[in-house]
């Protein structure tokens, strides 16, 4: 495994695991406050997609960048910036959270911060993702810029994800449009999605990169998303990743995944990335085993710390909302 | 029979209709094994090999498919796995489908199914009630059970017609709306039904707010004894203007409620025929209630006012009442 | 200036734009060198570098890039082909255009241009009104421009708009309708236009059918000395319901016309404000004339009757005054 | 050029040359109609791509396959056995043509004969063609069967072209997609499109087989549209076939396509389809000009007639048109 630490900055490599393992704390309790009945919605988690979630994410620079997270993304965010209460205050239909209670949880964005706000249709973000790089570049603004989206295997057979991969392309636009392969769109298992042999080789149909990855693998993914980010970044036009793994969850915490294939489950696919991961901190003395704990204690104060402030916070009042889609309050209700 | 919910009429009709005639078939996303998002088909792949199909992401393919094979004679029922979803797939409903009777003569036997509507939570790309779009569009016909017995057959009926209808079905009945059995009492698409009699004012409504409708009709009985009269559409398109204009025959008063955006739609169609063609029996101005004028929101404290609501159809009738 | 017509009101507003603002660019297929597929942007990409881009035939992709491109401050104008193309960005518009702001705070300042309604021989694609199925979603502007100094003004005016503008510019419009300058009455969106004032009847109206109602209305004063009042729309979201009610409250009569297909839309919502706000203004049953309940033929003997026309039009004031 | 003759059959190619020709003579007519002023809506002509077009529809049998033609597929239809007189009856606006009116010229269609009727909407008769297919196989009516249809270049961008291969290749139906690249959609050159290296590359991310061809050349179009229909038919799935050559004439007939780079014109790709099939035919034995000239006449003749019958027949008359939407009347205007 030496060969994937080399080119990676230490700071990087425990910039991502932190991330990594500060999402799956954060995760383990909305799973059981959705258990507890607390959860405003559903929720969607990204167990065993950290690494590919992260490390994505780690190679962009906020205020810079664009990073669109779709909903196993907690880890990008994270990576990304995104402070923790924003996360908890959305489940929790907190007021003071970024959407203020008209949009949920996995929606949760801040455009004007460079992450948009996802639809639930899957593959819209894509070409939204390229028009803020369009704007950048029209502006001048796009020295160095990159803007990148993860989608899942499913959203590969969307319309939006052609269209949207085509368009960078035809624009040269530093796009990194990764896939997080995890076997499962749903219950539908990529037999009934796709039939081609590996989700990369669609990139030369786009005529534009393709990478693949060991999804579960922290350091590869680290090592490819920095080559990708880097690519885009030097005008090399949109980079395709394909990482591969499984979903360690249900598709949703109302879902108990049942379907998912035993065998698929006790293969290298079915790695915990997070479990991986730690692995190859300590093996690479990114970290040890001590500091990887005293992390995990401040996560999960940090955690609580978040949680009880959204659970004390109001919930929105229709009565004081100002029931406004419009920026000009003059065409409202007209 | 116990007590059966508008989502087994669902899966009762689609499991009748599998067996009743070969030519249909089942296509979405999830519905095979899984059974769908909200297991209308759950156990009917395993039943009917070879005809439940599991779809890619990809309404518009979904859609262009099911109307291949509905020209070919198949007779398709399509599930969206919300109705939101369909927007991808909309090209090839109002394009293809709506205008292939009247450019060529062969009609298109498809049923579309668009899970519907708000519930706490869904937020706004999970809620939406999509009658109106597809109603403009010449060439559909769309319903909107309310009951269970609708629901179930108004789905037989859907799959039986030869040309394509949009039934939105909505996920707040699912498994709140519980009946003793799928028995109706045959009225055909096409029909309204007076779900409550009256003689003081008509709210004329559809899907789910029929019971909203209904709640605050009773709560305008307890209050004051008025006697409101409730009128099912049951289908928007074709909408049926004679029992509505009957029943404001007999009130002179007229609410239409919709819990879609307030801008055109359902109840401005339907206070146009009324006026139309009962003016003369209006003794107030007619009015509507629909959803506010903005997205669905997530939070259930904001989608609860967002949509009509008993308190606001009873609201909206005292003002009528007292006009 | 000597004549200019509507798509010459278009380009310029378009060329002014891109001149005024930095913010602006233009994107669409065809649009660049060639100009479009009407001409409105012939010459801007040589005179405004970079700033006019083709695209590739993915209205998916181009309407969720403008989205994209407009919350990063800039102002996108989007030009569909035609509007029956639109069918394909239906869900980015409806879903990520329109509901943006409300989710997030941050608008969406975008233009998507419409080429839309009837010429002879267009057929059911080339040929649609698609302002109902836009104005339904709450967060969108949907605008109508009649005249020539509209198309002008209000395209400007759209473009300075922060939230998202659908602009339905009239093919039939393009060249047919001439105007000595774009100089206008600087009416703002949401404003409605008496065009033609009279006592007997009002015609609300938009867009082409304007001027077919200006017709009808001459007719009729040749023909009995009727003097009917047309107010032009303008804007059908928000709709300018005050003009609406005072041309009411001068006629006591109500005739709604419009192009788009009849279950629904804009008259329907004309008709239901009236009712709700003006119902004591009445002195006979409000009315609606639409197109045909059937997609738009391509032959132009069958097209010229299933829009309105000034004799149709004529015809529903007749029976409207005889009441 | 002799490879290319093998395995061909002589009834075949001059079944695919005789189709060429007619379309050209057609349209010819079509557009000389046009510029009089003779034609209702808008004339769309096939003029280069006629070897593609025919090729493809030869490979059919009417009944049995299921063929959608395209904007510039009049050699198909004719290959597949539509009757000339469908087409001056829409054109010249006869009430007796097959859409009475309703619809257009090119959207014309019989799809209860195999042939379905186009919608304006790019990309939308794929799903279509693969949902009659899958009609038939639910009806246990697949054997052999191929449905096939012809798109351009500028239809590979739409995200209806994805959905519909991808759906196709999934449900493994023999579809037989043929693109038409004829450098330009409308005024768009390729470079505008896309940026892949070359079109059939989109093949292997969709797990499909992938067919490049020369459309100027007769005789190979025959032999790769034979092989990839043969394919299909033999349970191979859909295949992609990606034909190359230059539109000879404007978009539509209101168009000068000036725009056409003139190195384009010049190239080998600029060669027109009928002049090269000619030559092939000669050269190799399926004809001989005599016979080719006597075939002309002969077309000109039929074509003289339809259009002569079509001029006679009325207009459609809005009086007697039944106005129906439904095909039960009893939904209508309700
Ligand atoms: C256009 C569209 N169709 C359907 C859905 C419903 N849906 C939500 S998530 C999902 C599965 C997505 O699978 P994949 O892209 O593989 O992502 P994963 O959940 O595996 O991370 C589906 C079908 C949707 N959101 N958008
Ligand atoms: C979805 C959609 N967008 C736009 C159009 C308008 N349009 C008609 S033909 C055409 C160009 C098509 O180019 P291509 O696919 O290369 O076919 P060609 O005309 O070259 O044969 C365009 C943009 C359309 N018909 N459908
Ligand atoms: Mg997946
Ligand atoms: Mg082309």
């Amino acid at each position: 495994m030496d060969t994937t630490t080399e080119g990676l900055e230490r700071e990087h490599v425990r910039h991502v695991f932190r991330a990594m393992l500060m999402s799956r704390v954060l995760e383990n309790k909305l799973g059981s406050l959705y258990k507890a009945g607390r959860i405003v919605g559903g929720v969607y988690l990204g167990k065993g997609q950290e690494a590919v979630s992260a490390s994505l994410a780690s190679c962009l620079q906020k205020g810079r960048d664009v990073y669109a997270p779709l909903i196993r993304d907690q880890a990008g965010r994270t990576a990304f910036g995104e402070e923790i209460i924003d996360c908890t205050r959305t489940y929790l239909g907190s007021v003071d959270g970024p959407m203020r209670g008209r949009d949920g949880n996995i929606h949760r964005g801040r455009p004007a911060e460079g992450m948009p706000a996802m639809i639930s249709h899957l593959g819209a973000a894509i070409s939204l993702v390229s028009g803020m790089l369009l704007a950048k570049r029209l502006r001048g603004d796009m020295e160095g810029v990159v803007g990148a989206t993860c989608v899942g295997d499913g959203c590969t057979s969307t319309g939006a994800f052609h269209e949207g991969l085509n368009s960078a392309a035809v624009e040269n636009l530093p796009l990194v449009l990764t896939v997080a392969n995890n076997q499962y769109a749903y219950s539908t298992p990529n037999s009934s999605q796709f039939v081609c042999h590996d989700l990369v080789d669609k990139a030369a149909g786009y005529g534009v990169q393709g990478h693949s990855v060991d999804g579960t693998d922290m350091l590869a993914c680290i090592a490819v998303m920095q080559e990708a980010v880097d690519r885009a970044r030097a005008g090399e036009g949109p980079q395709l990743v394909v990482a591969s793994m499984l979903r360690l969850t249900g598709h949703g915490e109302h879902d108990d995944g049942s379907y998912v294939n035993a065998g698929l489950k006790s293969s290298e696919l079915g790695r915990d990335s997070l479990e991986v991961g730690k692995s190859q901190m300590i093996e690479h003395g990114f970290s040890d085993a001590a500091e990887i704990e005293e992390w995990k204690k401040q996560d999960e104060e940090a955690v609580q710390q978040a949680v009880a402030i959204s659970q004390k916070e109001s919930e929105p009042d229709p009565y004081q909302d100002d029931w406004l889609a419009y920026s000009n309050p003059d065409l409202q209700n007209r | 029979m116990s007590d059966v919910t508008y989502i087994d009429a669902i899966h009762a009709a689609l499991d009748d209709a599998l067996e009743n005639d070969p030519r249909v078939f089942l296509y979405g996303q999830d519905i095979g094994k899984f059974g769908g998002a909200f297991k209308a088909t759950k156990g009917l792949q395993e039943k009917y090999p070879g005809r439940v199909l599991d779809a890619p992401i990809s309404e518009d393919a979904m859609a262009g498919m099911a109307i291949g094979a509905a020209i070919e004679g198949a007779r398709p029922v399509l599930e969206m796995q919300f109705a939101d979803f369909s927007s991808v797939a909309f090209n090839q409903i109002v394009n293809q489908a709506a205008t292939h009777f009247y450019r060529t003569g062969v009609p298109i036997p498809l049923t579309m199914r668009l899970p519907s509507g708000g519930t706490p939570g869904s937020g706004p790309f999970h809620s939406q009630s999509m009658e109106s779009l597809y109603a403009h569009y010449p060439g559909l016909v769309v319903v909107t059970p309310a009951t269970v017995a609708d629901a179930y057959s108004m789905l037989m009926e859907s799959i039986e017609m030869d040309d394509p209808v949009v039934y939105c079905e909505h996920k707040f009945l699912y498994r709140w709306l519980k009946s003793s059995s799928y028995e109706s009492d045959h009225l055909p698409i096409g029909k309204a039904r007076v779900t409550r009699s009256g003689k003081h004012a008509t709210v004329v409504t559809y899907s789910a707010m029929v019971h909203e409708a209904v709640r605050a009709a009773e709560m305008l009985q307890t209050e004051g004894g008025w006697e409101i009269e409730v009128v099912d559409l049951r289908s928007v398109k074709p909408m049926d203007t004679d029992t509505i204009i009957a029943s404001v025959a007999r009130t002179g008063r007229l609410l239409a409620v919709g819990e879609a955006f307030p801008w055109g739609g359902v109840t401005a169609e339907v206070v146009s025929r009324v006026c139309a063609d009962g003016f003369h029996l209006l003794d107030a101005p007619p009015v509507r209630l629909n959803a506010r004028d903005t997205p669905i929101p997530y939070h259930p404290k904001l989608w609860a006012t967002h949509r009509p609501t008993p308190e606001s159809i009873a609201e909206s009738l005292r003002k009528l009442l007292n006009y």
